[in-house]
């Protein structure tokens, strides 16, 4: 029982994930039909947003007297962190303990930024275009966007830590009755669910109750009649590539501490976000919510040895077989559209 | 590649043929009649250093690499000498190799055995490479060793850890200087117990490959020789990326000890999450909970930070093993300063084995007198030499395997930056980790007949 | 080959030509010579070349007739790997009959994964064949390794059974005891020219598979798989079942992507998983819309290409650069080798994706259309040249019929 | 001889019940029009006719088979062809290959494995494609992208398409809908056309009253998913019925 509430807990945390990700994802495919391969990528370069604040925070100038040898002998200098020069010991430290919150503040506008430009200097000209096309550009875009960010941060992993305060996990176990450490969790994957929650409840509001909420909806169900009404479409599509593109920051962002962040993390989850979009049903944004969370879960619940040892392996298919037996039952998803992206 | 040729007429008929109008072929291929594949013809010598150099191991990649040049320098008798100086055989002069200036090419593994295979073949096809080096996982070195064997050039493995390298997929041509889960499990067996007393109980994650399974099955059976129980072992997709849900049922199930037998991006991950998930500070069955990660790699410590702290693992080579061990060790300081002088940041592991296998090889030539790898094979075969930094050594001529001295670290408390990460606990010596030929988990395979190619 | 039209037989000429004279073409730079970096004339990579082109003008019976994007292709041509390389360990080291049974297998692979993929269509069968191949990947690294070998991937070893194969067989594989890796090397002057008994026998095998692509193209069968792309809904009222001709299309390219597979095997026994990772299906998609999808040529144009970076430029160096520039003077050298450097060498996928990206906002029609406009500027020139041409050059400007 | 016997169809999409014991009777080789307000269930009575939609209830029998069940496809190789309100063409395809692929179908049946097959070689389908686009004045298009063609040309070469498998019965979908007044005329013109060549028997949904009455022989009013009245054209003109349920609709909007 308290494995399979652990493994609940932690189903959602990962789905929580997923959603975010799928979320900006599906709302690029139902706003502006396109099929965007580089939004893992806008993912990595959120996670890289965090990296650098913290390199930015540890930027350092050496120190005048040697304070011993290094490694081949010669004087060694300590590092001195300008910002404990600028803003004084303790409150330096705080702000290298706190950069990946304060990135957040760092990151929106910067994935802003990023999302506009994409949307007006590439994506705008394949709208009318195939997919395949969609498909080869944003690819490329993709590649060019890691190995840029390979370029100038390696390709090992970074390790960005979450405030102190944060690094330990919470006994949920004994809070329901359990025994102690029968269900313990993280504190920032905690954080990092709830910040997931908060993000998603801020878009479903934004287009539930904004005037450019509801335009934009329209949008995605009728496009051209729309643009019949005289109003300037393309310029919400594009804040809206914009919002995609910092919610996939953020949740980027905030993943940084989960695991280190590495230049190909945005590939890694790019299958995935697609198979969670497919599965939520294209153009379907509590469909891909829905398709996260319950990616997530199943995958926790599959990775329980209980479950392994009946099916060998499970773990590692689950995602695809639950993706499989949804597109067949249900041949738009669980909660997909007629008609968008079935050409 | 086997340049089994049509008839020498023949040859030339087709030639003069399809060279009509062009030009008479003024002499026909060197390559075709010296006995071996790519013999080296002029002045020069060509090795292929194969290594990842996209992809997640890109960095270790870039290390190896670094270390190659430098490897490459100091046969042409440039810089400072290094290793050469301290290696036990002074049959190197400084002039290349038997008086051929090294050259070297480069090529991107990408850590895919296809693609690892793809650029050997291209070293050895168009740029003439007598030797292909490198790498840095175990699935690319088997399929690189497998194709030297049949192309009939001599492959000095990189950084793989697998027992299969040198046991069931073991070659004539192939040579491996590393360790393995072997020896990792039995170095750090003792350690271990020293540590942590003999009752513990392990609970392991593993990555689900060869690699995994070759650790897992070594470091049960050394843990469980000395006393401890493994309770669950469960195997982990090398996709993954998030280990939350395999890490979280770790504390509740009885366990003391949590194996991670994970490499590159997963042990980053494992370990992260496993500290996220405070096992790190937890008490069980009235002891310490403590993380082993047996094959500890430089690279992957710095990608996990500070979660490393007090960790204990096993590597090939330390940068600071002169220093701390003493002189057995002679090489190491002499391989940190020119590295260090040249680049700015002390050595990995996989840099001191990828040149420790240059010069291995470039010496062996120099004592066969000969470039054929069939020669090189039988001078490298039963080896023994010291000065290249872990203690006396020998190439057991059963396996290809270098036996030697096995590090047991520990991630530091207080590191002092980003290539001081770890601590020696101990060292534990050669023969405590040397294994019988036919040891069951080697067996399966045989070395064949040495190829020369042609 | 009566039954092609002229033009048509021209192309498979002009493609004829082109892969047997290969060895000599690709390697237009003096051995030894800077330039000689990018020779690509050997052997292995030759091979590469027209193997992958075999899986992407296959690809392309799918995709570019049919408009249906399989985002999973790559599980045949594993499949068809594991299957050569099965048979080479336990029947012969003779490639004929690995090389057939790893069609077959792959042809019944997709039979199973394409009845079941194709009852959805667009992006939903796209995530579908995803999902198998993904799968196929998984588990053949992992849970299957007793049949693949896993991580490792599946080699031939000297204990193999091998039951035809006489004891004094070749131990490499061969067609009929000429073994895939004997080769001639030709030196003329600086010039040397490998040719080797692979790369004909792939070459041959990719020119059939060429032909059999273009008639596919040309035949009934194949307007009716255009069709299917341009309105399905038409094909249903008019009384055309399309099932049966997406899934007579996807088999096909399964096919010829078993075939590409098992050709692989054939010239390098070895069998990896990795080639069934999404990243592979990826790249023949890539190859197929980065050469043109719907040509004929096309995705052997993209095959090339992508196979040529991979291969090329990623092993330029900085020792290379230095080499190239070293007649220059210093501060200009270094500084040409800071711009160059990130481009070359490790950074070639950087190269990879600004191209793709570049030839899709450039050419939407990929590496054909380039081609053909190329050839557009040249006849514009011999418009001008004289009346008759004109009127020649006029008929040639009929947009083709593809 | 009912060519196409509609029987108590009835139809129901969750809680708007779209057709109600719908009979139908349509006589063979002559032109029955169904038309109707908006809303009033034409087009789900046609898809319930071509197999894209199942009735919950009744039959459909042609030429004494039932349809019910069937595919589309399958629905026209009984000899059933639908013209559709917006052109289906296959807009990628040269006017000469979208005339033979009906040929094909009519010769091949659904499907065919004719992957290896030169096309010079199918003499017969080229010149029965040749034949139609001639006929139906389209040859000296042959050669055209069919998306690239006129919205007339477009209808034209559908119906083409769908007379060259020479089927019984013709259906056809406001044909002239969105249509200028002189292409809407060019249309009447080649449907009589067709029906006096021809052993055809035409059910056509339609809108515009111009085209009804110069057409049809019978006419079905449909209103509210059930049948009003089914009579002659002058008959159906001065029903006070269809004047009060259609007529006087669109002369309301007039």
């Amino acid at each position: 029982m308290d494995a399979i509430l652990l493994q609940l807990l932690n189903g959602l945390d990962k789905g929580s994930a997923y959603a975010l990700i799928a979320l900006g994802l599906t709302l690029i495919f139902g706003t502006l039909g396109v099929v965007n391969f580089a939004h893992g990528a806008l993912f990595m370069i959120g996670a890289f947003c965090a990296v650098t604040l913290s390199k930015i925070f540890t930027l350092s100038h050496k120190a005048s007297e040697p304070s011993g040898v290094d490694f081949l002998g010669k004087p060694k200098y300590d590092d001195i962190l300008y910002i404990k020069d600028w803003f004084g010991e303790t409150a330096g430290a705080w702000m290298l303990d706190w950069s990946v919150p304060l990135s957040i503040l760092f990151a929106v506008p910067i994935m802003l930024a990023v999302g506009f430009v994409m949307e007006r200097g590439l994506i705008k000209h394949f709208y009318k275009r195939p997919h395949a096309d969609q498909i080869l550009v944003t690819f490329g875009l993709a590649i060019v966007l890691q190995e840029v960010i390979k370029y100038f941060y390696g390709a090992n992993p970074i390790p960005t830590s979450a405030p102190e305060a944060f690094r330990g996990s919470f006994d949920f176990g004994v809070m329901l009755g359990f025994d102690p450490n029968a269900i313990i969790y993280p504190y920032w994957r905690l954080i990092y669910f709830a910040f997931s929650a908060l993000i998603i409840g801020g878009v479903f509001a934004f287009l539930q109750f904004t005037t450019f909420g509801m335009v934009v909806r329209a949008g995605m169900a009728d496009r051209e009649t729309v643009g019949l009404l005289g109003i300037n479409i393309d310029k919400r599509f594009t804040i809206m590539f914009g919002i995609a593109a910092a919610v996939a920051g953020l949740a980027g962002v905030m993943y940084a501490p989960i695991n280190s962040p590495n230049y190909h993390m945005g590939m890694d989850f790019l299958v995935l976000s697609f198979v969670v979009v497919v599965v939520g049903g294209m153009g379907s944004l509590p469909g891909a919510v829905l398709a996260g969370f319950l990616l997530g879960v199943l995958e926790s619940f599959a990775s329980m040895n209980e479950v392994k040892n009946i099916l060998p392996g499970i773990d590692q298919i689950i995602i695809y077989v639950v993706a499989i037996l949804i597109l067949l039952t249900r041949p738009r998803g669980l909660m997909g559209r007629k008609g968008v992206m079935e050409e | 590649m086997t340049f089994s040729n049509l008839t020498r007429r023949g040859v030339i008929k087709t030639g003069a043929a399809a060279g009509a109008g062009l030009a008479l072929p003024t002499y026909l291929s060197a390559a075709a009649h010296s006995g071996f594949t790519n013999a080296p013809t002029g002045d020069t010598v060509t090795l292929g250093f194969n290594v990842p150099q996209s992809g997640p191991y890109a960095d270790e990649g870039a290390d190896e690499l670094r270390a190659f040049e430098l490897a490459v320098e100091h046969l042409n008798g440039q810089g400072d000498g290094g290793m050469l100086n301290t290696f036990s055989s002074k049959a190197l002069e400084g002039n290349g190799i038997m008086g051929k200036k090294v050259q070297f090419v480069t090529g991107d593994t990408q850590t895919k055995s296809d693609a690892a295979r793809a650029s050997a073949q291209s070293m050895i096809q168009k740029d003439g490479a007598i030797m292909i080096s490198g790498g840095s996982s175990s699935g690319v070195a088997v399929a690189v060793q497998g194709l030297c064997q049949e192309a009939g050039v001599i492959f000095m493995a990189g950084l793989t850890h697998s027992n299969d390298t040198t046991g069931k997929d073991k070659k004539a041509n192939g040579f491996r200087h590393f360790f393995n889960a072997y020896m990792s499990a039995a170095a750090l067996a003792p350690v271990l117990k020293n540590l942590y007393g003999d009752d513990r109980k392990v609970y392991s994650l593993t990555a689900d490959y060869t690699w995994g399974w070759t650790q897992q099955e070594s470091i049960q059976a050394a843990t469980e020789a000395m006393g401890w129980e493994t309770i669950n072992d469960v195997r982990t997709p090398l996709a993954a990326t998030d280990f939350s849900s395999y890490i979280a049922p770790v504390l509740n199930s009885g366990a003391d000890v949590l194996v991670l037998n994970h490499y590159g991006g997963n042990m980053v991950n494992s370990l992260t999450n496993a500290v996220q998930f405070g096992l790190r500070e937890k008490q069980v069955n009235g002891k310490n909970f403590e993380i082993v990660v047996p094959l500890y790699s430089e690279l992957m410590a710095r990608g996990a930070g500070e979660n490393i702290t007090g960790i204990v693992g096993s590597q090939n080579w330390d940068w600071k093993l002169e220093n701390q061990m003493g002189d057995r060790y002679k090489g190491t300081n002499a391989f940190v300063q020119s590295f260090g002088e040249k680049y700015g940041f002390p050595p990995s592991q996989a840099a001191q084995t990828c040149y420790a296998q240059t010069l291995l090889y470039a010496d062996a030539v120099a004592r066969a007198g000969s470039f054929n790898p069939c020669a090189v094979g039988e001078a490298l075969a039963g080896f023994e030499f010291d000065g290249l930094g872990n203690g006396p050594t020998l190439y057991r001529a059963d396996d290809h395997q270098c036996f030697k001295d096995v590090v047991v670290v520990r991630g530091k408390e207080n590191p002092e930056n980003e290539f001081d990460l770890v601590e020696i606990v101990e060292v534990t010596p050669a023969d405590q980790v040397t294994y019988a030929p036919d040891h069951p988990m080697f067996a399966g395979g045989e070395l064949g007949d040495c190829n020369p190619g042609a | 080959m009566q039954s092609l039209t002229k033009k048509d037989f021209l192309l498979l000429l002009v493609v004829a030509f082109l892969t047997m004279a290969a060895p000599i073409i690709l390697n237009p730079f003096p051995a030894g010579s800077g330039l000689a970096q990018f020779n690509a004339g050997y052997p292995d990579l030759m091979q590469r070349f027209v193997i992958f082109g075999i899986f992407a003008i296959g690809f392309n019976i799918l995709f570019g007739l049919t408009g249906y994007l399989s985002f999973g292709h790559a599980a045949f041509l594993g499949v068809g790997s594991y299957s050569a390389v099965w048979m080479m360990k336990l029947l012969s080291m003779n490639v004929i009959p690995a090389i057939l049974l790893s069609v077959i297998v792959a042809g019944l692979f997709s039979v199973v994964i394409g009845f079941v993929s194709l009852r959805r269509s667009g992006i939903y069968f796209s995530i579908l064949t995803l999902a198998f191949a993904q799968m196929s990947f998984n588990l053949a690294y992992s849970v299957l390794t007793p049949i693949t070998n896993g991580e490792t991937g599946l080699q031939i070893s000297l204990s193999d059974p091998r039951i035809l194969d006489g004891a004094n067989a070749p131990s490499y594989p061969n067609l009929f005891g000429a073994q895939m890796n004997a080769a001639t090397t030709l030196d003329f002057g600086a010039w040397s020219f490998t040719f080797s008994v692979g790369y004909y026998l792939c070459a041959v095998i990719m020119l059939l598979a060429f032909y059999i692509s273009i008639r596919v193209f040309r035949s009934p069968f194949g307007m009716m798989l255009r069709a299917v792309k341009s309105n399905q809904q038409r094909m249903n009222y008019t009384g055309l079942n399309t099932k049966p001709y997406t899934l007579a299309a996807f088999v096909i390219s399964g096919m010829y992507a078993g075939l590409a597979g098992g050709l692989l095997a054939a010239m390098d026994p070895l069998a990896g998983a990795e080639r069934m990772q999404w990243t592979a299906s990826g790249e023949v998609v890539l190859m197929t819309i980065l050469g043109g999808a719907g040509t004929l040529l096309g995705p052997v144009l993209g095959a090339g290409f992508i196979k040529y970076f991979e291969n090329i430029f990623s092993k330029i160096n900085d020792n290379v650069l230095h080499g190239w520039f070293s007649f220059m003077p210093d501060g200009l050298e270094d500084m040409l080798i800071a711009v160059i450097h990130p481009f070359v060498g490790k950074g070639w996928h950087l190269t990879l994706g600004l191209l793709f990206m570049l030839v899709v906002i450039f050419l939407p029609g990929g590496l054909v259309e380039g081609g053909q406009r190329i050839g557009r500027v040249f006849r514009r020139k011999d418009r001008n040249a004289g009346s008759v041409e004109a009127d020649a050059a006029a008929q040639r400007n009929t947009p083709p019929a593809e | 001889m009912a060519i196409l016997e509609v029987k108590n169809v009835g139809k129901r999409f969750g809680g708007l019940q779209a057709l109600s014991d719908v009979n139908l009777s349509v006589a063979e080789n002559s032109v029955h029009a169904i038309i109707g307000p908006n809303g009033a269930g034409k087009s789900t009575l046609l898809n319930c006719l071509v197999g894209k939609l199942i009735p919950d209830t009744g039959s459909v029998m042609f030429d004494g088979q039932s349809v019910l069940g069937r595919k589309p496809y399958e629905i026209n190789q009984m000899g059933i062809s639908r013209v559709f309100q917006t052109p289906e063409i296959f807009g990628d395809l040269s006017v000469q290959e979208n005339m033979m692929i009906p040929c094909f179908a009519k010769r091949d049946g659904a499907f065919q494995m004719n992957a290896l097959t030169a096309m010079s070689s199918q003499r017969d389908v080229i010149e029965k494609a040749e034949e139609m686009l001639v006929e139906m004045k389209l040859a000296d298009k042959r050669h055209m992208h069919a998306a690239s063609m006129s919205r007339g040309d477009k209808r034209r070469l559908e119906i083409a398409m769908c007379l060259s498998q020479d089927p019984r019965l013709l259906l056809l979908d406001e044909p002239t809908a969105g249509m200028a007044r002189a292409d809407t005329n060019n249309t009447i013109d080649l449907l009589k056309q067709i029906k006096d060549e021809r052993d055809i028997t035409i059910a056509i949904i339609e809108h515009d009253m111009h085209v009804v009455f110069s057409l049809a022989e019978r006419i079905t009013v449909l209103a509210q998913g059930t049948p009003l009245v089914e009579d002659t054209p002058d008959n159906i003109k001065g029903h006070p019925k269809v004047r009060e349920a259609y007529l006087g609709e669109s002369q309301d909007a007039a």
